[in-house]
Formats: structure tokens, C-alpha cells, sequence
């Protein structure tokens, strides 16, 4: 039986730094991350299979393939794959194909929730927030947008490391499946869509041009001022973000409702509809 | 605009693709960032993050799932910032020119996603080696990362350059382009937080995205505020409902 | 004011009480609906929906459930704005004008009620000549609409071509009654909200009668941005309640 | 057996449509909407009884009794009750007693929730939004006014006509009973309550002249400016609507309400404790 | 200042810290209602109430339970507005005279439940005459608050009298304090609302002092408004949490 | 067997009188309101024990001992406390014991429910709503305190007095158990800290007067305009709260706190930390 291997702590470290800044270094069609997963399980490889030449060739290939992942929460997988590693090193029944499918496993699941909260909440709530603040000229906001990401980002990210390394997958997966966390989903939720509807008003800027001539000398009727104004304001704004969240939700890209509203700017705008 | 702040436009547009660090995409992608390092390198940063913030408000809720983007967004910031600055725009007219430079689309998203992927036969050769995988950084980071320079500061830092020296004039000349492009960049951030909302629009939170809106269209909170009314708003609801889950 | 505007206004109230489609109590017999109506007759739209508008306050929340009906809902806003416009008067003393109007109580509604009734033997002929019921709406719709128009139209005609004449005197010489009927249609709404309380006040959702009231005591919200926040409110709580319900 | 007779479509149409025409055309104390009710149902009689006097002649009397019912949610009974004779035209076991049953025990019913709902919830808000509006001058109101109340209330009475013509009372009882109903008709509460609530604010108008002299040459107390108006703006308001529920709640009629507030108007005014 | 005001002012202190009636403790004893009576005192009941209701911020919240109390909260009130008053000082001087005074600490306070204790012996020996406890009110009531009257009534009145001579030549010669006093002043409802939280924030209520910060930070809302939005807020939320409990 | 006694409505009266008048007379350390609740009890006592000399002595020691209570839920061990003696001299099975543990066992929780509801919601509220009104000079507002106030105070007071003597120490308990009294402290506690979170706000007061220089000529950035007033107004107020908070419940003395806001305000108003 082989001897039990234990990655060093500066190995880890060097794992997840490497991860942090070169994750994405050489995004491709082919593999997407594979080959920056590679480069953040390189160390560890070299620890573990120093003595081994078969299985340290393996190793890197079994980590040069198709992987994608949302980055924070990417974090928990490398953990949990260097345990993985770890165990397999030390001659425990730790197959190549249990490795490839826990990462293949995971990649959607986290890509999903990460991509949500991450980019779909966190983001737009500082962001927002910031060009608020910012469009007063305050040189302030951006430095603490900077901060508050790093902060948040490499948290987040360190946090699941270490879950998904002492853990393991089970954990990962419990996770998901908590009350705790289903709560916290939800609240981001929540929290998200208040945020979101305020961007619709604040953000979102339609207003049309459609005047109804009132007859000689009296002035005509503007549907935005007369009605929308005074009925609901923003409403152009709420009917506009919900027709994209109806196309999105449809099927289409994102790059066929973004030619859409050009269409429609350039029509609305050209016809007096949208001023 | 001297050539060497044009450059380092140039080289603020590499970063902000590089990808390198996580956190960048989070922070110098997105134009209250850029924008206003934009306006350091030009000598104001006030205007810089003022016209980087109206620019970013275009992109809100733009999301990049599973590697795709719809637009350019540090394009719009970085060189949308610095031809206006540089060329004294009003901010919108600032507005009006980052439209198209973010409709130009992913360009350098797509192309470099292509064109890494020739260069993992290097890696794969490494790997046959067997050597310890030395080098194994130059296919994975450096090689890309150079390509990557080409395509972005190259081309940035000559549009810039050559740039600020042409916009005044071809806005006046497409003057009758800038309410289109007015009305256009008004439009976009409707379909981000439409693409946003087909991820957490659902059940019985739905009804909070109506409640946020009204707050906004009612009140006089700033976003700040909002966010932290919503935040409020969202433990009352939680724990509510987590007390009915546990009553069950 | 013309003999034929007088009519038109006759009419007006004639329509408003027919009952002739069900929508009609929901729209014409409001006052700010055949307020505004009245001000088209009269050529003065705007001062038509302000004093209906105004007028229509004083009877938010008049319900008639059951056949019962407390004042002459219609007779204030036709004949309050008519009178109100042809003589020139302020809001105000049309609303002093319109406080007795509605007063005068159910007149109408009680007269046809007692009067139809005559009209049912004929019906009952015709059931028991059982040839198709051939001519049914004769007994049932013709006949005592034409009734009603005698009793309706008539007189309104009449107090809006000579009332318009008198009016302005009238008021002069009773100045010192516009104070009093002030504060009498101040205290109506009362009478229409408590009324309406009456069905929906009860349980649980009493204390949102004190949110809405606090709403509008406290915030600069318009009714729109009150209804739309209600609306969220309720559909807020009613998510939490049949959530609880589904949780037992 | 008789053959399975159906009403065609146009008479359906017939039907509703009288129903929504003249549904109170010769309201009377007698039988109150009685011969408008047979009005409206003529033209199934016509249709279903037309081979068969003695039918037609009991049918025409049954629909001519005492009948009172809240105009939308009425379509329900016309609706079923239609369906109640085509079966027994068609032969099968379906009562005259049956018939009247249905009738008397779902006016009750549906008038209290239409009533209520209808009278109490939905015409307050529009008419109310309305008037803040309308106080402007703004011309577009009554006319959105119209369009709404029209689109509303057919709209429910033709819902209410269609469930109860093709589901039957068990589907109109059903509906009165189910959660969706139930939590619509708590919403509508809570709405309605929450926009009364407003209307008490911003409709109701009661304010007290009374003054409290603080002696020579000093500004006298006004309960009104310097009590109400700094505790509980609207206070008085509130008192008064509370008061009329109350009257009404212990059983006296509106008209005596509105003697009483006639009195209390004159009197508070006369004497100046109200102004 | 008359010698006789002062000594009312003194009786005034008394009254407060004499526990005579529980309301005292809730009434005269704080510095909004004995600011107001000080102020009646010397003439000016509007600069009094003003006084006093400043002087009470500071010790919003202050509780004493169990005996224990951190500061001579009348004193400030009492001596602080009588003072302030007599000097014509403005509120912001006032403000910094009243918080060394409230520093001052339970003098008073600690000492009568010292020196109470010795009137014991008293009670006890009538309890063993078993004389039908004749004259119990002299050791329990009379003799502790004659006791009580000339640690509190003597030394304010003396503090009034002269201090009011002093006070401006004195609170200029520090005036460098006053900025310092101010701080404190500002720190101190942190005290009191801290100790008071100490008993009520906790679980579920905890997010609600967040909302009703916000609810001040963001709204124009009194603190009457911001009452009775917290009433409503509380009996909705308590409805529902109810409802889950029955439901279990 | 003894015959049965009962005080009379006028001795019971005088006892909750004597109460509400002189609870704290004789505060001391020996036995807190030791004496004053023996002057409370009196004359029940006389009334009680008149005939019988050894259980007259016994009952005063026995009501002067260390006792302490909040004062209006202390209404209700008094109310209890009267009714048992009531039962012990009229021969039932109550012993010294009985009483004096009934004493001490509701001393603790029911002070803790009334200084935190009483002193914790109650007082701070109308206070704090009497000096935001105060401060603009409203004599009519200490007025209106001092009567809110006493009606409270002395409604609880009576009201616990009335429940302890009628209905005994199981009606007291179950009160303090009971739904509907929790669903009453939960409401009040949210209410407390929704009230307490606004006072944060709008009586705490603390201000930096850090400024960072931004080179010659250019206007120094202030951390307390620049940064706090537009990212969250009264953060620092909020700060401190929650320190002095943090510090009672890690058990310092109220006093202790006290004197480091001292010290803060002192070395923080010197420095110019804080302004
Ligand atoms: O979906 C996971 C992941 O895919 C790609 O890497 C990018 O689009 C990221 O922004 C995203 O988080
Ligand atoms: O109560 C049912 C019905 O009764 C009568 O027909 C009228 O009062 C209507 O307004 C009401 O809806
Ligand atoms: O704790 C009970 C009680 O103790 C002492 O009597 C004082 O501190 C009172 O204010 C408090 O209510």
C-alpha cells in the first residue's frame, strides 16, 4: 500500500493563485479552460506524481480536456479535485473516470448558480450603485468597486476551495441542496429582482414622440407627458426590459434582441415613435 | 492625446480582455472602471468616471454565460471615454459614440477564442513529453496573452490616437446620428437586465422586480437606498417563509 | 345654456338611470364621467371632468347593494356640473350646489321601483296567452324606460334651462349656507368609505386600511402609485398566507 | 327519451347580451329584476320549448319570479340555468324546483362577493384614481374610465356565464370555495382596505375650528394646526369614517347615516366646531 | 434667578428622584417634562420644552433595571435647563452644560440606597412591637424622603441660585470644552439605545432596527410617522408569524 | 375550621394605592422595596390578622424582606400576593413558604418582561416622539406625555393587580405563556427595534472630520461628506450604536461604556477624528 501524500499548504496556495489569475489566459473553442485547469493543477501534479512518470502524464491529461466553469464558484471544483488527486496518489480507489465526472459533474450546476448571483445579482447591484454614484463625478466609487469586487470575488472563490477541499463533493453538493443556502438563493433572489425593477426605472430610458394633434392653436396631446407621465411612469421602460425578458426567455440570443432594439431605436427614432 | 496615452488606452483594453485575474472581469471590463482610469491617463478623472458611468448604465445586467458575450463592453468604455474627453464631447454625445463601439460587437471575444484553440497542440506536446510539464506556461498564458495584445492594443491604442483627432468633426457631420444613437443606448440596458431576469425572475419573487420598480418610480431613494431596502425587504421575506418551511 | 343643451343634460340623466347595460352604473351614472359628458354638451370639457371629479369625491364608495340606494348620485354630478358651468361658478360652490342635489335623495330610484311594479300584469298576460312571448319587451324594457325618461328627463331638462338663470342669485343670497354644505361634503366620503368597510374591513386586512391611510398621510404618493403598491402589497401577503396554508 | 336538444351559439349570445342590455330595465319592487331575467332567458325558451306550449308556458313563468342578483357575477346563474334547461328539454331528471333552487340559492351568494368585490374593491379604485386624476382636467380620464369598467365587468360576466353554462353549479360553488378564490378574494380585501385607507386621507375632509385662547395679545391654540395636524394628520378623517362603519356595521341604514352627518355637517359648522 | 425659583427648581429635583408615584419615574423625571416645568418655573415654558426635549436625547433609552442606573438623567434636565435659561445660553451651550451634569452619575441615586438601608432597623422594631404596624409610613415613606429632600432639594437649589450668576463667565472661560461636550452629547443616545437593544434585539426582530434606520435615513418621515408605520409593520409581520405557528 | 375572609374593595383599593404611591420610598440596599411593599401590604394585614396577634407579626416580617419588582407588572405579585393571604387567614393550606417563593419566583421574569417592554419600548417611544415634537417648542407635548404615561402605567398596573388577585399565579403565568401575550412582546419587540433603529438615525450623533488632502489648491476630501452622507447617511451613528450594544451584552457595565464614550469623545473631539 502506497504512503498517504498530503499536498503542502503552499502547494494549494500556488494552486489557487494560479487559478485566480490564469484561469481564463487562454479561453479557446476547442477546451475552453482546459488548458488553464491544467496550469492550476500543475503544482499539485508535480507534487504528487513526482516519482510516478505514468501517472503524472495521466494526471495532465485528464485535466487538459473541456472545462468550463463560472470563476467563484470554479473554486470549489479545484479544491475538491486536488482531494481527489491527493487520495488517488496515496493508493486509495480514486478512478480517472470518478475525477472526470465529478469535474463534468459540477461544471453546470455551479456555472449556473454562479452566473446568476454572481453576474446576475452581485454584479449589477454594485455596479449599479456605483454608476449612480458615479455619473456625479465621484472618484471614489470606482476604487471601491474595485475593492468590493476583489473582495467578494476571491472570498467567495477561497471560500469554496476550502470547501470542496476538506469536504468534498458531498459537501459541494450539500451546499446546493441546504436550506441555508436555497434561503440564501432565494433572498438574492428577491434582492435582485427589487434592485433590477429599479434599474427598469432608473436605467432604461424609452419615451416616445407620439403627439395627438388637439385642432387649431390648441396644443397637441404628447402620450408620453399626457398619459404615460401621469398614468405610470416608466412604463415604456418596464414594457420594453419585459419584451426582452419574453424574447431571452423564448430562445433568442442575446445578440438577435440586441439587433432587434437597434432595429427598433433606429425605426422608433427615425418615425418620431421613440424620442 | 499624445501617442503614449494613447497606448496606454490601448493597453487598459488588453487588460480589461485579458482575463488575467478573475476579478477583472468584474472590475476594469466594466466602464465605471475603465472610464475613469480612461480619465486618469487623459488628466480627468472626474469627467472620466462621470462619462464611464453613463456608458456602463448601457451594459447593466449584461451577462457572459458559457463564453458568450453580446457586445463590447470595454470597448464602449475605454474608447467611448477617451474620443470624448479627448475630443471635449458633451456627455451625450459621449453616449453616442460608445453605442456603436459596443455594438461593434464581440469581435476580440470571438476572435481569440478561435484562435487559442491552435495553440493547444503546444500543450498537448508538453503533456506527451512527459517533462515535468516545464514551459507548460508559455502555450497557456504567455503565447495567448501576446496574441491577445496584437488584437486589442494594437488597434485601440491607434483608434485613440488617430481618433480623437477625427470624432469632433465626423459627429457634426453625422450630427443627425446622435438622437438614433440616443435613443438606441436608452434601449440597451432593457435587454440586459432582460437577459439577467431570465435567470431569477421566477415564482413567487416576481412580484419584488414590480415593487423595485414602483420604489423607484415613487420615491426619491437613490440606488443605494433601493438596495438596501430591497435588502431589508428580502430577510423579512426569507425568514417568513424559512419559518413556514420549518412549520411544515 | 340652450333648451337643446338642457335636453341633452335631461337625457344624460335619463341614461344614467335606465340601467340599460349593465355597464352603465359603473360609468355614466358617475359624476365624473357624465361630469365631463355634461362639460362636452356645454363645451367645456375640462371644467366638465374637474367639477364631476370633484364631485364624485363626496360619493367614493356609495354602495347599492340589494335594491338600496342612498342619494341621487347622478343628479349631483349632472345637474351640479350643468348649473356649475353655465353660471360660472367656483369648485367649491359647485360642490355646495351638488351637496344637496345628492341629497335630495333617491327620489328617481324609489319612483321607478314602485312604478314598475304596474307594468309586471302585463307580462303576466302575456305568459298566460303563452304565443311565443311575441312582444315581451314591451312590458319589460320599452314601457318602463318610457316611464322612466317621463320622470328623469323631464325634470332635469327643466332645473338645467331655468336653473342655470337662478342659480348665481340664489347662491348669492344664501351665501352663508356654502360653508356648511362644505363641511357636509367632506364628511360624505366617510359615509361611502364606511359603507363599502362594511364588506371587505374584517380579520386580517384591517390593519392595511391604516398601511393605506398612513401612505397617504405620510408620503407624497398619488393614488395610482397607492393603488400599484396596494396591489404588490396584497399579492406579498396573500404569497405568504397560502404558502402558510399549503404548509399545514 | 327525448332528444339531447342544445342551444346553438347565437342563442347563447342572444342571451347574454339581453341579459347585459336590460338586466334592470324595469327594476321593481315586486319581483325586482324577475321580468328582465325572463327577458333575457326568452330566447332559450323560444329555442328549447318551441314543440312543447305547456313546457314553454311553465318555463316563461318560472324565470318570471322575484330575482335580484350583482350584475357580473349574475352571467353565472344565467349561464348555468341555461344549461339546467337544455337538460330538461332534453329530458332528463332536472326539476322545476331544481331550477328555482339554483336560482334563489345563488343570488345570495354571488351578490354578497359581487357586491362587495365589484361595488366595493374594483369601482372604488378606478373611480377614485380617477377623480385624483380627473381634478386636473385631464380629459383622457373619464373616457379610460369607461373603457376599463366596460372591459372589466363584461369581461367577468362573460367568464361567469361561460363556467356556469359549461361546468355547472357545482363549478360555480367550487369556484366561491377553491384557494385561488379564496386568496383572490383576500388579496381584493387587502387592496381594497389599503387604497379605502387612502381615500380616507385624501377624500374625506374633517376639520375642527375649535381654538383654545391663551390669553391676551397670544396666538389662541387651534386643536386643528397645532394638535391634529402635527400628531395624526387625517386624524379627524379617520374618526368619522370609523364612526359612519360602525353606525352601518350595528345595523343602521346609510340613509340615516347621512341624516346624521347632514346634522353633524350643520351643527359643526354653526357652531364652528368644525370647519 | 429669584432665591424662590431656585428652590423650586430644587423641589422639582426632588420630586423626580423621590419615586413618589411609579409614573414619576417616567414623567417628571425626564428631562422633557421637568425642562417644560423648569421652564414654567421661570417664565419661558417654549424655551424650556425646548431645552429639555434636546437635553432628553442624550439619554434616550437609558433603563434602569434591577436597581442600577448610569446617569443622573433629572439633573441634567433640571440643572441644565434652569441654567441654561437663567444665562441665556443658546441650545448648543445647554447641551454641553447638561452632559457633565448627567455625567455626574448616580450620585444622588447611590446614595440614598445607602443610607435608606439604615432606616430599616426602624421598621423592624415596629414589626416587633406588633403594635398594628402603627406609624410604619414614618421609617418607610417619611423619614427616607426627608432624608431624600436634603441630599437633592438643598444642593440644586443652591446650584441654581448661584450657578446662574457663573455659568456664562464660566462657560466662556472653557469654551474650548464645549465643542468636546458636544461630541459626548452626540455619543450618548448610542448608550442608551445600546443597553436598550440589549433586551429586545434579538432573532427575528433583528432586521427591523435596520429597517427603521432606513426607514429615517431615506424618508421624510417624523418620528410620529415612523411609529406608526413600525405599529403596522409589526402587527402585519406578527399576523403572519402567528398564522405559521397556528398552522403547525 | 376558620370562617372565610375577604377583603374588602376599599382595602384592596388602599393596597394598590399605598402602591403606586410610595413602591420606591425607602429604596435601599439592604431589601430594595422590602419596606414599601410592607407598606403596601398593611392594610390587608390589619384587616386580615386584626384578631390574631402572632400571625399578624408574622405576616409583616414575612412582607419585609428583600424584595424588587418592575413597578406595573409588580401590580400583579401584589394583586396574588393579597389573594393568598387572603385564603391563609381564612384557614386554607398556604404556607409562609408558599408565599414568600410566589414572591420570588415572579420577581425575576416578570421585572425582565416589564423593564424590557415597559422601559425598553414603551418609555423610549413616547419619549422620543414627545422631544422630536418637543424640540420645536410644542408645550402641549410634555402635557400630553405625562398623561400617556400615567393611563399606561397605571392601566398595566391595575390591570396585572386585578388578574393576580382573581385569577392567581397560574393566570399570571400562563399570561406570561400564553400566544397571544408572546405574539404581544414579538410585535412590541419588532416595534421597539424598528422606533430604537430610527432614533439611531435621528438622536445619535457622530461625525468624522477626517479629510484627506487632494494636493495644492484642490478642496480637501472629506470622509464624512465625501464618503458616509452619500453612501449611508448616519453609518457612523449606526457604528456606535452597535459597539455600545456589542459591549452591554458582552457584560460590561452600563457605567463602564459610559466612560470610554467619555474617553472617545474626548480624545476623538481633540484630535479631530471626530466633529
Ligand atoms: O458560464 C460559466 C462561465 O463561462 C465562461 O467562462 C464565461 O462566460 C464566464 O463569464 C462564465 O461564468
Ligand atoms: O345586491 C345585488 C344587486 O342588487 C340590486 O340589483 C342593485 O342594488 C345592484 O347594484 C346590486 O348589485
Ligand atoms: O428591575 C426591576 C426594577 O428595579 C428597580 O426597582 C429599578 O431599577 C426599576 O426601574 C426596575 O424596574
Amino acid at each position: 500500500m502506497a504512503e498517504t501524500k498530503k499536498l503542502s499548504k503552499s502547494t494549494l496556495n500556488k494552486c489557487f493563485w494560479t487559478w485566480e489569475w490564469t484561469y481564463q489566459a487562454c479561453y479557446n473553442y476547442e477546451n475552453m479552460q482546459g488548458g488553464c485547469f491544467l496550469d492550476a493543477m500543475a503544482p499539485a501534479i508535480r507534487e504528487l506524481y513526482a516519482d510516478d512518470p505514468d501517472e503524472f502524464k495521466a494526471a495532465a491529461a485528464r485535466h487538459f480536456e473541456f472545462y468550463n466553469i463560472e470563476n467563484t464558484t470554479g473554486g470549489g471544483v479545484l479544491g475538491l479535485v486536488l482531494a481527489m488527486e491527493e487520495q488517488r496518489a496515496s493508493g486509495e480507489d480514486v478512478t480517472e473516470e470518478a475525477i472526470r465526472s465529478i469535474k463534468t459533474g459540477l461544471m453546470g450546476p455551479l456555472s449556473g448558480v454562479g452566473d446568476s448571483y454572481m453576474q446576475g445579482v452581485i454584479y449589477p447591484i454594485i455596479l449599479a450603485i456605483g454608476c449612480a454614484q458615479g455619473v456625479q463625478g465621484n472618484t471614489a466609487v470606482p476604487i471601491i468597486v474595485i475593492l468590493l469586487q476583489a473582495i467578494i470575488q476571491i472570498g467567495i472563490a477561497r471560500f469554496m476551495f476550502n470547501l470542496g477541499y476538506n469536504k468534498g463533493s458531498d459537501a459541494l453538493l450539500d451546499l446546493l441542496e441546504s436550506g441555508t443556502f436555497k434561503n440564501l438563493l432565494s433572498g438574492a433572489g428577491i434582492l435582485g429582482c427589487m434592485v433590477l425593477g429599479a434599474l427598469i426605472m432608473n436605467f432604461v430610458s424609452v419615451h416616445t414622440g407620439i403627439t395627438i394633434p388637439m385642432g387649431e392653436g390648441a396644443e397637441p396631446f404628447s402620450l408620453q407627458t399626457g398619459l404615460f407621465d401621469t398614468l405610470l411612469p416608466g412604463f415604456l421602460s418596464l414594457a420594453a426590459t419585459l419584451m426582452c425578458y419574453a424574447l431571452v426567455s423564448k430562445g433568442w440570443s442575446s445578440t438577435k434582441v440586441l439587433l432587434l432594439l437597434v432595429v427598433i431605436g433606429i425605426v422608433g427614432s427615425v418615425t418620431g415613435i421613440l424620442a | 492625446m499624445s501617442l503614449f496615452q494613447a497606448f496606454l488606452c490601448g493597453l487598459l483594453y488588453f487588460l480589461a480582455q485579458s482575463n488575467v485575474t478573475m476579478v477583472s472581469y468584474g472590475t476594469i471590463y466594466r466602464p465605471l472602471v475603465n472610464g475613469f482610469l480612461v480619465g486618469c491617463i487623459l488628466g480627468d478623472p472626474v469627467k472620466g468616471v462621470q462619462i464611464g458611468a453613463t456608458i456602463n448604465m448601457m451594459f447593466i445586467g449584461f451577462i457572459s454565460a458559457g463564453g458568450s458575450l453580446p457586445s463590447d463592453i470595454p470597448m464602449a468604455g475605454i474608447l467611448g471615454t477617451a474620443l470624448a474627453i479627448s475630443a471635449g464631447l458633451e456627455i451625450d454625445a459621449a453616449l453616442a459614440l460608445a453605442v456603436p463601439l459596443g455594438l461593434l460587437g464581440a469581435f476580440t471575444w470571438v476572435g481569440r477564442l478561435t484562435v487559442d484553440s491552435f495553440f493547444n497542440p503546444l500543450t498537448e506536446r508538453l503533456i506527451e513529453k512527459n517533462d515535468g510539464l516545464k514551459g507548460l506556461w508559455l502555450p497557456t498564458v504567455v503565447i495567448p496573452q501576446i496574441f491577445l495584445f496584437c488584437i486589442t492594443c494594437i488597434p485601440v491604442t491607434i483608434a485613440a490616437y488617430f481618433g480623437s483627432q477625427v470624432v469632433g468633426d465626423f459627429l457634426g457631420s453625422v450630427a443627425f446620428l446622435i438622437p438614433i444613437m440616443s435613443v438606441i443606448g436608452g434601449l440597451m440596458p432593457a435587454l440586459g437586465i432582460g437577459i439577467t431576469l431570465k435567470f431569477i425572475f421566477q415564482g413567487e419573487t416576481r412580484v419584488f422586480l414590480f415593487l423595485g420598480f414602483l420604489l423607484a418610480a415613487y420615491t426619491e431613494l437613490d440606488m443605494i437606498g433601493i438596495g438596501l431596502i430591497s435588502l431589508i425587504t428580502a430577510i423579512i421575506y426569507i425568514q417568513l417563509t424559512s419559518k413556514i418551511e420549518g412549520a411544515e
